[in-house]
């Protein structure tokens, strides 16, 4: 266990982002699709917080951090209005039901 | 407007005119399309009496168009388009006049696409802008796929998508070429112009040449069409109303020629000589494949189609023959093609306007009830398979002397479509008009109207006069011919001497190489 | 500190991972928290304060309360929550595809080499870095409060029962 | 006094002209068009014509021998390129010859058709074509150049088709004409090949030209580059001469060309236009001449026509068949006499022809004409009776064609069986086997010419009642015609009287300028070496011994004696014995009866296996099976990929992603590598 | 440092008037559901105010404002007049639609103007963070455009995917942003070229991987292969005019970011980039419209065609040149085209569309329109001839266009490619034709065509034909719209 170096910091920014990508890939779920979503954002922010620190040397990151995680609020909002209307329409949250489309 | 201009953009003017008239106005719509197409005719003749016989383009506007392009509106006529322009606004008129009665629904729209087309057709035989021309060339399909698809006959959708798609496929690739072209003419000037004249200057590898050749080629076969790209033809001309057919047979197959002799040759010399055993082996094939398939066709347009493959066989070797007479004869041929042509199809049109069928076994022993037109008919039947001194002899002669010149097997097996060509329209014409009337509904047909037969006049006096006397054309387009065979030989002289006049050898497969020689003359 | 970067980055990826496995949404949702919270962890070892206190406040807290609100505001039963079993070759490959990008991700850092950089002495305040939000980004600034009015009219005209 | 050549050809095309537009006019009505009338264009337009074809002929006898040509360009027809063709007409002494036959007899047919036509519904319709064939084959023979040659041919050839089918609403009738025409466009593209032949020797030569008189003086200077292409030009020209005049293997259409009215069968097929294939080679004579293979090709092919036709000759029931197959023989016997480099016997021979031939069809044509149609010999007889002017010609012409002494066609066959025994064409034992066969053909000849006579006019009465009721001699009109050919099958032959008689041969010293004279117009030393042994051997016919000549001649009275006498005994005295002979022939009689099945064998060698080529192989397996299975076939393509494709688009969210994750490892990939 | 200069509120008056109008449209909407058309009536005002602010601004030359956040300059101004007119096209068609499928809402047109507001920012955005934010609030708004028909199923179903796949995608382009900070320390699309080049970065991997990352975000939103999977769902289920509006001013707005960043910040990797483009152009065209072959559904298939489109316009990206303009204005060019194209064919849509079924509008509901009503079928015959690129409407113009760059590039194949789609392609395009001219209507669907939608279905055809017959004021146009590329390429050249 050296120390803990920028790249670090993106490794486990890398490893969550494709966690989450996975969670998007892997579940039906929408409601954990959608915090699949989440998660990957999160990914998002720690890189931007880690390159803030280490590379960059300012603090755009960080702000870029807080509007990432403004939308990331807003977008949760809006699927989730998306979520619930689905819902009252077809009482299903699980993606692979959502085939009415297809071909 | 300078007389060129006009003669294109009338038509256009008139279809603009004939949509905005009430539809309901079906006798003003008539007589104002008819009178407006004979305007242009008469206007174009101004173009004949002064047209003076040298080589140059003459007629000439070249006003910008889009300059940052490139393009510019750069129009002209020589000995080589203005018969073919000529020959649009002979025919229009007559289309028109003979699918008066015929054409009974869509009157209107019909109308202003037969007007549409006519200047599509006149611009793209007096294009000499690349672009323009394209343009042109491609505007020509809308109206047909129109006149096609809504007064065709039963399988009208498919033939007119497989026309239009068909023909899209070989001109998209033109385009890619032209592109290509003119990039390298960038390269090379400096400047970007898709003028024809500054094209032609455009020097190539002969890799570049070849690749570009092909697609040209690809784009103008389909169009003439050359066997194995002739198969639209047949569906097109059968599902097409009658003055459809006419003006595609007419008209647009004589692109595809024009398009070789005015851009895909001179452009491209030296792939084009390469090419010459390939284009003539499928002309030759097209004449007598065409010729053989046409004899056990059924269908009396799906035959007079066929039989077009065969005749633009004719004119494709007479092209590639590279020797004046052969190309006279070729442009002749393309002029002939579209009278004979567009009259046969007339003439079909006129019975099937009676009977509302096009098989040949429906007929028989029309001569008894029909002796005016099987009298047409029959003069049409003669010049297709060109009887001297009616039109078809001429070019069919000149084609086969000038084939016969450049490699005497050309010639030989050139000339077996003469034989074929009066089998089948022979065959046909006995089985539709001799014997006894064997079909009831065939007892009662009407001899041709007077209007029928003011169709017809000026078409048979076309295959007269062309036959008989055709110097006045010849002579116009002499200078012109004997440019681009002067050119072309020039560059395959200069190739033969390149190459040790290997090839030289096998083209005139051991005669002496007599063309060069004439052309020098 | 290296403990601690491993600490909280072992806790986020195992609450990834529980959430991305979890059958049940709720669950998921609080191993996403978990993952959260670690990441604010993180967020605090890189000096960034402010970002720290934001994901505390505003993802652990306020996003992850909505989605679970929504969880229970549905009302669903376990059959109508929880997912079918997925079959295992669809697991494979869609893990092998996400680890090869998280694969390809790693190698290319690898190669990175950040410049030294200084740090100021307020970095990460809340301060320096609202005063950089309202001067530098103030643009950004206002248009995320445009999106925000779009994500409140959007929830009220999707959401609300009758409109 | 040239000025006048144009009124020739333009005179019959102004008559076709307006009585075709009379026809036209009247098409539609009830009743035709005045007959008178219609006579009086039709007939007037070849008279005219004659009488200003004996004009010049008058005047070219006043002319120099060497001299003897009146020629007119009316205006340039083809012009393009190194093709020059004026349209200009030319004749010399043979052209004028052909000119005398063609416009004398045509107008007696022109006559003779009047009566025969009467009262047809296409009369105007009928005079209209006539005329039109005049003018073809006007223009045919007075053409100066090649082309202008090949629009009479091809003209005569329309004409020809039009009076095959003229009564088209027998279907038959229609297609003999087609068969007819086309066959003729078989030989027709042989001829253009021969042209175009010509026509490049004469490219090389540097001067480009088809003009007869300009090939025949380029010809004789340069020797050498004509004679390197003359056996191709000459054979392909032939092959042309073949489908126009009926000889091997292109004979077939003929006999079905009697289908037309007996008054074309006398002109065109008998008269005229048939024989514009052996006046063809005689105008090229100088081509022929050197090239001694071709010519020999000419001589074997003639002859074998000859004997080949006669013998199908025997075993017609038709009488205009008989004359048909007749007709195929003499072509055939005057191919020989150009074959063997005996032009002037061989034209000789096509104007004898011409006469006799003309007569024996018009008197069949009147024998139908009073049986009201009835062409089967079998069911005639004895009608020497009741058509006593008709009988008389036909015998006269009877005796003609069988070579009896001192009739026409003794002379003409007689000069050309002799100048076969002696040519010197081909290998050494064809002059001996083409002479055996030429005076075998000649019994034949005789024989069948014969039985035709005694069946119809003499033997046994097979006339059924109700025809008989009908039966009548034929108006003036057509006995008249009928008169003068007789006369003319009589008179003609005293122009050819060979030296070995005591005649002066004034057929043989017109024609001399133009068929031996271009290597006298050149000098000797070209002369010497152009003119083949062939020429030398054969013009001077008086280079055997005389005595030879009259035993052969004697030879072939008695042989054409011989036939007529066992046609006699055969038809007349003993009614059985043919029919006898006729079973105990068995096989062969049918075969023959049957024209040796050689339509049949074009039906099933050519024609079927060509049409199903045409119609299996080529439309439904090439155009409809390949060339649109790729068409199609790459549209069907399109469509099922896309058929496919679309299942990719399966709905599910996830898959979508799926896709999304897999393009941005792409991406990665391509990118960083 | 004054933060706001009265210039450069000018510069930025029309999304000021954007945003205002949305937010008076918002309260007044609160307050009032029964006035919804007189809102449908002040939003098309305020988009004609927008839009003369922008005519207005033509000339104004604007810098990098706001920390160089963004550029007003004709560039964006373009695109940004662009986009203003496909939304008004879309007001227009949207009132009787939004009536008859029952609807009709103010805070959908003030959706509509945020969205145009987002597109704004996007197409004058000269920082990543700009990009992003204006990819945001555009896609935001239309997530809840597409999901308008609340009870329609196929709707729902529409807004959820686009959603999570929206989401999926920036997220990815997110990660880029992060990596581009990370390496370079700057978002502004000028610092990004002076830093990559000045520190020879064109080839780090880093960097490459960054640009990968944020392609993502654009390949999505532009539909390029394979990221183009939610178009046909999406633009199935949306409401008609907005899948117009997709069409038309999301995919222009997104291809202007694309354009602007690509050949401007990341050109000089355009190496390295160009090939991955050309193998999408490829996919996109030839994928696009082989399965809009099979298709039946109209708008499902103008879908494909749509995704056909975007590869016809990579074609143009991918010839981008550092010596000339061509593929740049090309592109322009083809968007300036595609927006009336596709305005117009989505208008008829939307006025014939009536079913609320899942079966949607098929080929067959089309039969014989151009019999019954021949304007209305002249029209949409001009929109599916300019979509399949024959001369002389527009659509043509736009092929040759991009072809011809990519010919003067060296792409003859793609070009090749290009054009045998194009051939491909007829046969759909075609067949609209031929449904509405050559059959016979089965059944007489009742056309809602009332004045908005013919306004627009004229202007669009004037429009097609015009720019097809006589684009000689266009063309120049765009060129000396691309001038800011003049000074930016010559930065990167002396940089090298």
């Amino acid at each position: 266990m050296g120390e803990v170096t920028l790249n670090h910091y993106l490794y486990l920014s890398a490893i969550l982002f494709f966690i989450g990508a996975f969670g998007v890939l892997f579940r039906r779920n929408l409601l954990v699709i959608l915090m699949s979503i989440e998660l990957m954002l999160n990914a998002v922010n720690l890189s931007f917080v880690a390159f803030a620190r280490n590379a960059a040397g300012s603090m755009d990151g960080h702000v870029i951090a807080f509007f990432v995680m403004a939308l990331a609020a807003a977008e949760a909002g809006i699927g989730l209005a998306i979520l619930v209307m689905l819902f009252r329409n077809r009482t299903t949250v699980q993606a692979d039901d959502l085939t009415l489309m297809r071909d | 407007m300078d007389i060129l201009s006009l003669v294109t953009f009338l038509p256009l003017f008139a279809a603009v005119v004939v949509a905005l008239m009430p539809a309901r106005a079906v006798g003003a719509i008539k007589g104002f399309a008819l009178a407006a197409s004979i305007a242009v005719f008469v206007v174009s003749l101004k173009l004949v009496q002064g047209f003076v016989a040298n080589p140059d383009m003459q007629f000439v506007v070249d006003a910008p168009w889009l300059p940052s392009l490139g393009i510019a509106y750069h129009i002209g006529i020589d000995g080589i388009s203005l018969f073919l322009v000529m020959l649009v606004t002979f025919l229009t008129p007559i289309t028109i006049l003979g699918c008066l009665n015929s054409i009974s629904d869509r009157v209107k729209e019909f109308f202003v696409c037969v007007l549409f087309l006519e200047t599509a057709m006149i611009g793209a035989f007096i294009s000499m802008d690349m672009f323009l021309f394209y343009i042109f060339w491609e505007a020509m399909l809308i109206p047909m796929y129109f006149m096609i698809g809504m007064w065709g006959g039963e399988r009208k959708i498919y033939a007119t998508v497989k026309f239009f798609i068909y023909t899209m496929v070989g001109s998209l690739l033109m385009l890619i070429a032209i592109l290509y072209l003119v990039h390298q003419s960038k390269v090379q000037t400096g400047s970007l112009s898709f003028d024809l004249g500054v094209l032609l200057s455009t020097s190539l590898s002969a890799q570049q040449q070849w690749l570009l050749f092909l697609a040209f080629a690809l784009a103008f076969a389909i169009k003439v069409p050359m066997f194995p790209f002739h198969t639209w033809l047949p569906d097109a001309h059968v599902e097409a109303p009658t003055p459809g057919s006419v003006i595609l047979a007419g008209v647009l197959l004589k692109m595809g020629t024009y398009g070789f002799i005015r851009f895909a040759m001179p452009l491209f010399p030296e792939a084009a000589i390469r090419a010459i055993p390939l284009i003539a082996t499928l002309a030759i094939i097209g004449i007598i494949y065409g010729a053989l398939v046409a004899m056990v066709q059924k269908d009396v347009k799906k035959l007079v189609a066929y039989s077009s493959v065969s005749h633009l066989g004719f004119v494709m070797l007479g092209l590639v023959a590279l020797n004046t007479h052969a190309v006279e004869g070729a442009i002749l041929g393309m002029i002939n093609h579209g009278i004979s042509t567009g009259a046969l199809f007339l003439l079909v049109g006129v019975i099937y306007e009676r009977r509302h069928t096009r098989l040949i076994s429906e007929y028989g022993g029309l001569t008894r009830v029909m002796p005016v037109y099987a009298t047409v008919f029959m003069v049409v039947t003669l010049s297709s398979i060109g009887l001297p001194p009616l039109n078809g002899f001429v070019h069919e002669f000149l084609i086969l002397v000038g084939a016969f010149q450049a490699n005497a097997w050309w010639g030989i097996l050139a000339a077996t479509g003469v034989v074929l060509g009066a089998i089948y329209m022979l065959w046909m014409y006995q089985r539709m008009f001799f014997g006894e009337v064997t079909n009831e509904k065939n007892s009662g047909l009407k001899d041709l109207s007077l209007r029928e037969i003011a169709v017809f006049i000026p078409l048979i006096a076309m295959i007269f006069w062309m036959g008989v006397y055709s110097k006045p054309f010849v002579s116009r387009m002499e200078p012109a011919v004997n440019q681009f065979v002067e050119q072309m030989t020039s560059y395959r002289a200069a190739m033969n001497a390149r190459e040790g006049a290997v090839v030289d050898e096998a083209m005139l497969s051991g005669k002496p190489a007599v063309d060069v020689k004439v052309g020098e003359n | 500190m290296t403990i601690l970067f491993y600490l909280f980055a072992v806790l986020a990826v195992a609450g990834g991972l529980i959430m991305v496995s979890q059958r049940n949404p709720l669950s998921g949702a609080f191993a996403l928290i978990l993952s959260l919270v670690s990441l604010a962890g993180l967020f605090a070892m890189l000096n960034a304060e402010f970002v720290f206190i934001l994901q505390v406040l505003v993802y652990a807290g306020a996003i992850m309360v909505l989605i679970i609100f929504t969880i229970m505001l549905l009302n669903l039963n376990k059959e109508e929550l929880e997912e079918a079993p997925v079959g295992w070759m669809r697991l494979l490959f869609t893990a092998v595809v996400c680890a090869a990008g998280a694969f390809g991700a790693i190698k290319v850092f690898s190669g990175l080499q950040p410049p030294a950089v200084d740090m100021a002495a307020d970095f990460g305040s809340i301060e320096a870095v609202g005063r950089l939000m309202l001067s530098d980004f103030i643009y950004p600034f206002e248009v995320i409060s445009l999106i925000l009015l779009v994500a409140v009219v959007g929830v009220v005209l999707l959401a609300k029962k009758v409109i | 006094m040239s000025n006048m050549l144009w009124i020739i050809p333009i005179a019959p095309l102004v008559g076709a002209a307006l009585n075709g537009l009379l026809a036209l006019i009247y098409s539609g009505r009830e009743k035709g068009p005045n007959e008178r009338l219609i006579s009086l264009i039709g007939c007037a337009a070849p008279i005219i014509s004659f009488v200003v074809v004996v004009r010049l002929f008058l005047a070219m006898r006043g002319m120099a021998p060497d001299d003897r040509i009146i020629e007119t360009t009316l205006f340039t027809w083809i012009s393009a390129g190194a093709v020059h063709v004026d349209f200009a007409y030319w004749v010399d002494a043979l052209s004028m010859t052909m000119l005398l036959v063609v416009t004398g007899i045509g107008s007696l047919i022109h006559v003779y058709s009047t009566g025969y036509m009467h009262g047809d519904r296409g009369f105007a319709r009928f005079f209209s074509y006539l005329n039109l064939f005049m003018f073809a084959m006007l223009t045919l023979v007075m053409a100066k150049n090649l082309p202008l040659l090949f629009v009479g041919w091809e003209g005569v050839g329309l004409c020809s088709y039009l009076l095959i089918g003229f009564w088209y609403k027998d279907i038959a009738n229609a297609a003999a004409g087609k068969k007819a025409f086309i066959v003729n466009r078989v030989g027709d593209f042989a001829f253009l090949i021969g042209m175009f032949i010509l026509f490049m020797v004469t490219l090389h030569l540097g001067d480009p030209t088809l003009d007869v008189p300009s090939l025949r003086a380029m010809a004789g200077i340069h020797h050498e580059a004509f004679s390197k292409v003359a056996v191709a030009a000459c054979l392909l020209l032939f092959v042309g001469a073949c489908g126009k005049s009926a000889q091997i293997p292109l004979y077939v259409w003929l006999p079905d060309a009697m289908a037309g009215p007996t008054p074309v069968s006398a002109l065109i097929h008998a008269a005229t236009m048939v024989t514009a294939g052996v006046y063809m080679i005689a105008r090229l004579n100088f081509l022929f001449e050197m090239a001694p293979a071709a010519s020999a090709v000419v001589a074997l092919v003639g002859g074998i026509t000859a004997i080949f036709a006669a013998s199908i000759g025997f075993a017609q029931r038709d009488i205009k068949k008989v004359l048909a197959y007749s007709t195929v023989s003499q072509l055939g016997y005057m191919f020989l006499a150009v074959g063997v480099g005996a032009y002037s016997a061989g034209v000789f021979h096509l104007v004898t022809h011409a006469f006799f031939k003309a007569c024996l069809f018009l008197g069949a044509g009147s024998v139908i004409h009073g049986m009201s149609g009835e062409q089967d010999m079998f069911k005639m007889g004895q009608l020497s009776k009741h058509m006593k002017i008709t009988w008389l010609t036909f015998l006269i012409s009877s005796f003609a064609i069988a070579g009896v002494p001192p009739l026409a066609g003794f002379f003409s066959k007689d000069e050309i069986l002799w100048s076969t025994f002696n040519a010197t064409v081909g290998p050494e034992w064809m002059p001996r086997f083409l002479w055996v066969i030429g005076l075998a053909t000649a019994g034949m000849t005789a024989f069948y010419v014969f039985r035709a006579v005694f069946l119809t006019f003499h033997g046994k009465d097979n006339v059924s009642k109700e025809a008989k009721h009908h039966l009548h001699e034929s108006p003036p009109a057509m006995t008249m015609p009928l008169v003068v050919l007789a006369a003319g099958a009589v008179v003609v032959g005293f122009l050819g009287v060979p030296a070995v008689l005591g005649g002066p041969n004034l057929f043989h010293h017109w024609l001399e300028p133009v068929l031996a004279g271009h290597a006298g117009g050149h000098g000797m030393g070209v002369g010497a070496a152009g003119m083949s042994a062939v020429t030398v051997a054969a013009e001077a016919g008086g280079h055997g011994s005389s005595s030879m000549e009259l035993i052969l001649m004697v030879v072939s009275v008695v042989v054409a004696l011989a036939g007529i006498l066992f046609a006699r005994v055969l038809y007349v005295q003993m009614p059985g014995a043919a029919a006898a002979f006729t079973s105990r022939m068995g096989g062969f009689y049918t075969l023959v009866f049957n024209k040796y099945y050689v339509d049949e064998l074009y039906e099933r060698a050519i024609v079927r296996p060509g049409y199903a080529i045409a119609d299996k192989i080529m439309y439904r397996l090439i155009d409809a099976g390949i060339i649109e299975g790729v068409v199609n076939g790459l549209g069907i393509t399109a469509r099922l990929v896309g058929a496919t494709l679309r299942l990719v688009q399966s709905g599910v969210v996830r898959t979508y992603a799926f896709f999304m994750l897999i393009g941005f490892l792409y991406l990665v990939y391509e990118l960083v590598k | 440092m004054p933060m706001f200069t009265a210039e450069m509120v000018k510069l930025m008056m029309p999304l000021f008037i954007l945003t205002g109008g949305a937010c008076v449209l918002l309260g007044w909407s609160a307050v009032s559901t029964r006035t919804a058309r007189a809102q449908g009536w002040f939003a098309g005002v305020v988009h004609v105010a927008a839009l003369a602010s922008i005519v207005s601004l033509w000339n104004a030359d604007g810098w990098p404002m706001l920390n160089g956040m963004l550029i007003v300059d004709r560039f964006g101004l373009f695109f940004a007049g662009l986009c203003t007119i496909s939304s008004l096209g879309t007001i227009l068609v949207s009132g009787n639609y939004l009536a008859r499928f029952d609807i009709l809402r103010g805070e959908y047109y003030a959706l509509l103007l945020l969205s145009l507001a987002g597109m704004f920012v996007l197409v004058t955005a000269y920082d990543l963070m700009s990009v992003f934010l204006g990819l945001e609030l555009m896609s935001l708004a239309i997530y809840v455009m597409v999901g308008f028909r609340r009870r329609d199923l196929l709707a729902n179903e529409a807004a959820m995917k686009y959603f999570l796949l929206g989401g999926f995608a920036i997220a990815f382009f997110l990660y880029g942003m992060s990596i581009m900070y990370g390496l370079l320390g700057t978002l502004n699309f000028k610092a990004i070229v002076v830093e990559v080049v000045g520190r020879g970065l064109v080839k780090s991997p880093v960097f490459l991987f960054a640009i990968a990352l944020i392609l993502v975000g654009f390949v999505f939103k532009v539909s390029a292969v394979p990221f183009h999977m939610w178009v046909p769902d999406v633009y199935q289920g949306a409401p008609s005019p907005i899948t117009g509006f997709m069409a038309g001013a999301v995919k222009a707005a997104s291809f202007a970011a694309f354009l602007r960043l690509f050949y401007m910040s990341f050109f000089p990797a355009h190496a390295q980039w160009s090939d991955i483009i050309v193998v999408l152009a490829i996919a996109t065209m030839t994928l696009g419209n082989i399965v809009a072959l099979v298709q039946r559904n109209v708008k499902r298939m103008l879908a494909y065609s749509s995704i056909a489109h975007a590869g016809y316009i990579l074609v143009g990206m991918s010839a981008l040149a550092i010596d000339n303009t061509r593929a740049a204005s090309g592109v322009m060019f083809y968007l300036l085209v595609y927006t009336f194209m596709t305005l117009g064919a989505f208008a008829l849509i939307s006025a014939i569309e009536n079913r609320t079924d899942s079966r949607g509008l098929e080929l067959e509901d089309l039969s014989g329109l151009g019999l019954r009503r021949p304007m209305l079928g002249f029209a949409m015959a001009v929109f599916m001839f300019a979509m399949a690129g024959i001369p002389p409407t527009a659509g043509f113009f736009a092929k040759y266009y991009v072809f011809s760059a990519a010919v003067e590039r060296g792409l003859v194949t793609l070009a090749v490619i290009g054009v045998l789609n194009s051939a491909l392609s007829l046969y759909y395009y075609l067949r609209v034709v031929v449904y509405m001219y050559f059959r016979k209507s089965a059944s007489e669907q009742p056309v809602h065509d009332d004045w908005g939608v013919r306004v627009v279905l004229i202007a669009s055809v004037l429009a097609v034909l015009w720019l097809g017959l006589g684009p000689s004021g266009v063309v120049p146009g765009i060129e000396t719209v691309l001038g800011w590329t003049g000074d930016s390429l010559e930065r990167i050249v002396s940089l090298r």
